[in-house]
């Protein structure tokens, strides 16, 4: 949230959340050019001029990605609620319902099935343009539901993260979806199923710090700002100027955090061609390679999707007896 | 120092103290004065302590005095042996790892350690870890798993450090990792948040099968000062936020991120270290008894559940 | 720029050049005269790579112009794409990693890269990693393992690097954490030493089910200027050094140390780049196709037992 | 090697290697006292005065951590040979001849067991006295089967490191006792047997990159140069002065590459310690620990000491056929 102001303050034409400006020409954040907004739109949202990637909207983001026409919506069972009865400024109710009319989405994520050059996965974007793509309870659910589909569906995952962080007004319980989303990603591990995370402008906190970098492989668009604490928050503690291109892309793959950085046009052909080549493993090993993390293949890890969830202690005791 | 609503406790217990010393150099019986006050000592204290807001709280979980991480390991496990480093980056002394006993078996102890004045404080970076403390805890884990060792992390942190070096270490992804590597620990983990549990920095350490949290403890996704600039645009709106954020262990109990509240002694741990220190020893050894015949496979799967249902989420008509 | 025992080679070689000119200019045949040259020239290199001693073969072995592990997995291997980052430290370009594919499956490549000029032997350190080129490493093993994606090495580097840094940074723990690593893979691996595998710094990566090496590479515990510099006081006694390490192919397949030597066109790999690039294909080809069908066990067991048994000892009487 | 000259130059008084002074008083190299020879050696060859730790002979080293007549002498039964016909401005031969008659050992290590405060463990010790304890294939061998035993016998295994590095002589040999006591070491992990490493001055080269580094703890004693490069490479290739402390135990440790820097006097009570709460694991975890790493659980992995081995392709077969 921090962070959404910081760059509704610094970088007020990128994106499309609510201060994007809505005329036929847009001025680029990268090189100043004035740009005719259907020629960003139809460049995949990349500016024609110096490749400057603007944050790009998650339909536009899926039908770049899924082969025409396979796309499935998986997301929407789920609508979030509001567990603390949370109010600042304004009732945390009344933000969701004004996000929601916004974007015509429950919540800031969409999941579902589609394949890429022909390979199987299941796709999570998340919307930064609902409350800054934050993550609550719906968001958490929601890719923990993705990963334990495309597992049941032996499909590889691949996530498209772009998020504020952890979503404060659903307090501790939003804390709790970065252990959620990544106890969920175990089906896949446990079936050797890829999944590969995209890191895209802005990803930070609690998502940065959960599920979107624990992929296989992580890659991250051009200029993107990743980061577990916001550029404002650091400056506030160490009273100094941040280093150039400090918590982008680039920087973080010199600094050895990210498989690769990847331009969006070669993005859909460099994600099919990490899952196929992640797919073709030999047979002949991958048995005792589930063997090897026996740990996960336990058979009472299995999640049911949906199914009222029992307690502690009785997790445990059902655990036992199995 | 007191905090500000024990200032009333504090007089009362001046008073005390004063007619006591008058009695002894007066050599005077007041024996009845002082017991009287005594026992108003005790019901005040109960009753500002019962009805303490959550700004209140946040106050006692970080008060000067309260005991620290490593004031409880020197009595809640035996022989605790400091283990350091993480092979890459350096040896952080905000998280304390290290070897123990509880009982007869081995135990792995992570600690979040904060400083008990200021030079300790600076050493301690005030109990905020950097990647090197995180991967640390993941050298541990591993060895804990190695030799059947069950973990035990006391949780006293503001969070995770939020720095250059830190960003440039990958400090949200060592979290990650911490947290995925905790989620499959084959052993018995039980956590303990002793005071401050600040966000992704407390929970990478407390992926339990058991997470326990002393009465007057704090467990967050932001601190009430974050939360306030942020959605208030003013810091000094911290007790606003603090009710906001529900971040009481009664309130944490109730959304079911704790599994349940270790009382303190009267006034809180800072009053009586001793009380508090014992009163976690008795309820950390209860709970690896209770998950100390468990097969890996079920304290995996029962830790797997655990943290899958969190949150709440409306199923849509 | 023509190696000192080459000189010969080069100026016959000048000579048929020269000789091509003259015949195209003035427009007479001498076709029978450059025949005989060429054969001349042919016999010439042959015999004097035939009789190269240790000294010349190291030269060979570091030759401008042969080919580097770049050029290799441009052909040895299809789609090669690398993958970055040790998620602690940083990306060394003296050691790259990715995915590639080799028939019908994924492969794990790690490659030691030289430069092939100044410019990218500055960048690459010489092929010198660091210690974030092993961590490298040790994550893609790990992703090997993962996804059953056999491995394959290429050796390529007088030693890991010696500076402040890498001492810091644990250089000898990730060496030793590279051989653990890499002997616990459960897919098939496949190491070729292709130019100089200088000690435990081309040890880490060639813990391998197969090690293969190029008929004038070298593998060392010890360059031959250090092992001089050190024995006889004197760099200059390298040639000398070299005799006494037995560090050519041969040397090497006699004590056990490789598996099989892939011979290279005449006159060395820098001679005739594509030869040795398809020589190596064959190979690498061969030596998965022949492990593929065997279970993890059985790789780990042969890999495990390859390495145990390495040395000379006397049995006491 | 380099190394041990380097330490003659610089150290003209450390060690019990052919330098050191063989008279009734000695110059500490920590505080320049001059100390009586035996209170040095009563006091486990610490300076009394500011605990400078000198090298300790083998023998001392195994009388300060063996209960008393515990200690049963395991190696020995290998002899080393010169595989390449080594010679310098000396025979590789007539070296070894020299360290044989002056340690009267056939190479650099002493293993054996023993119990420390009762905890039953193999001791392997290495003596930077024969050829700066440089690591050939005798080395390596009494190292892998001193593991190999130890797990055989239920025994934890402790290793004190002293060492130049490789043994050049013996050339590429030398350098597979890197992997060859790596693999051996597995023997302990299949059977959860702690493995504790101490590092003792100096410890440098193919010693420090193979098993030395890879204890499930690893400890070393005040003091001690502990390296991959020795300081003389290093400053040769940087052309600078080092770092205060550079590559000293104290700064390993604030490097996070130490579990810890133990003294002298209280190392055999830390090591008994380490070992009695590494073997106190819950039994009821135990099994699947193995479970866990069955990889390393494989029954063809177990080596038989002394038989001979089998080349590559019989092994393939054999560990296949199982
Ligand atoms: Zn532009
Ligand atoms: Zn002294």
């Amino acid at each position: 949230m921090a962070l959404e102001r910081w760059f509704r303050r610094k970088r007020p034409t990128r994106g499309d959340d609510d201060a994007s400006p809505t005329g036929l020409w847009l001025k680029c954040p990268g090189c100043h050019a004035q740009i005719y907004r259907k020629d960003l739109i139809g460049n995949l949202y990349v500016c024609p001029e110096c490749g400057f990637h603007e944050r790009m909207p998650v339909e536009a983001r899926v039908a770049m990605l899924a082969d025409e026409g396979s796309f499935e919506r998986w997301s929407g069972a789920v609508m979030p609620s509001d567990a603390l009865g949370f109010v600042d400024t304004e009732p945390y109710t009344e933000r969701l319902q004004a996000a929601q009319s916004k974007t015509d989405r429950p919540d800031a994520i969409l999941t579902g099935a589609a394949t890429l050059e022909g390979e199987p996965v299941a796709l999570a974007v998340m919307d930064f343009g609902f409350l800054g793509g934050s993550m609550g309870s719906v968001v958490g659910e929601e890719i923990a539901r993705a990963a334990e589909r495309a597992a049941d569906e032996d499909r590889a995952f691949v996530s498209v993260a772009a998020s504020g962080g952890a979503r404060m007004q659903e307090g501790a319980l939003s804390l709790m979806q970065m252990a959620k989303t990544t106890v969920a990603l175990e089906a896949l591990a446990r079936r050797r199923l890829p999944y590969v995370s995209v890191l895209t402008d802005p990803t930070t906190g609690g998502v940065t710090a959960s599920f979107a970098t624990l992929g296989d492989l992580v890659v991250a668009e051009p200029g993107a700002l990743i980061c577990f604490a916001g550029p404002r928050v650091i400056q506030q503690t160490i009273k100094q100027d941040l280093p150039e291109g400090f918590q982008r892309a680039e920087f973080l793959l010199r600094k050895g955090m990210l498989d690769d950085v990847i331009a969006r046009p070669a993005l859909k052909s460099r994600l099919a061609g990490y899952v196929r080549v992640l797919r073709a493993g030999l047979a002949s090993c991958a048995g005792s390679a589930v063997v090897r993390d026996a740990a996960l293949a336990a058979p009472s890890l299995d999640h049911d999707d949906g199914a009222p969830a029992s307690d502690g202690e009785e997790a445990l005791q059902r655990a036992t007896a199995v | 120092m007191p905090l500000p609503f024990e200032k009333p406790i504090d007089d009362l217990e001046a008073r005390i103290r004063d007619m006591r010393a008058y009695a002894d150099e007066q050599d005077v019986d007041l024996s009845g004065e002082i017991a009287a006050l005594e026992q108003r000592l005790a019901s005040l204290t109960r009753e500002t302590f019962a009805k303490l807001d959550r700004w209140q709280r946040v106050q006692v979980a970080r008060a000067a005095g309260r005991p620290t991480a490593l004031d409880y390991l020197a009595r809640v496990v035996e022989d605790f042996s400091e283990l350091h480093g993480d092979r890459a980056l350096g040896d952080d002394p905000a998280l304390v790892g290290g070897l123990a006993r509880l009982g007869d078996h081995g135990l792995v102890v992570l600690a979040q350690q904060k400083g008990r004045d200021t030079k300790e404080n600076i050493h301690r970076n005030f109990g905020m870890a950097h990647p090197s403390g995180y991967r640390k805890a993941l050298r541990l884990f591993d060895l804990a798993d190695k030799f059947g060792l069950p973990v035990l992390s006391l949780i006293d942190t503001p969070g995770a450090y939020p720095g250059i070096t830190a960003e440039e270490q990958g400090q949200a992804w060592v979290i990650a990792a911490s947290i995925q590597r905790m989620s499959r620990l084959r052993v018995p983990a039980v956590s303990v948040v002793i005071g401050e549990g600040g966000s992704g920095g407390a929970l990478a350490l407390a992926v339990a099968n058991r997470v326990l949290i002393l009465e007057h403890a704090i467990y967050s996704v932001i601190s009430p000062e974050s939360c306030a600039a942020i959605r208030w645009r003013d810091a000094a709106e911290a007790p606003r936020a603090a009710e906001a954020l529900k971040l009481t262990a009664d309130d944490l109990l109730e959304q079911g991120v704790v599994d349940s509240v270790i009382p303190e002694p009267v006034g809180g741990a800072h009053k009586d270290p001793d009380g508090a220190v014992e009163a976690v020893r008795v309820a950390v050894s209860e709970a690896f008894a209770a998950l100390r015949d468990h097969s890996s496979e079920s304290l995996m799967a029962q830790r797997h559940e655990r943290f899958r249902r969190m949150g709440r989420v409306l199923e849509a008509a």
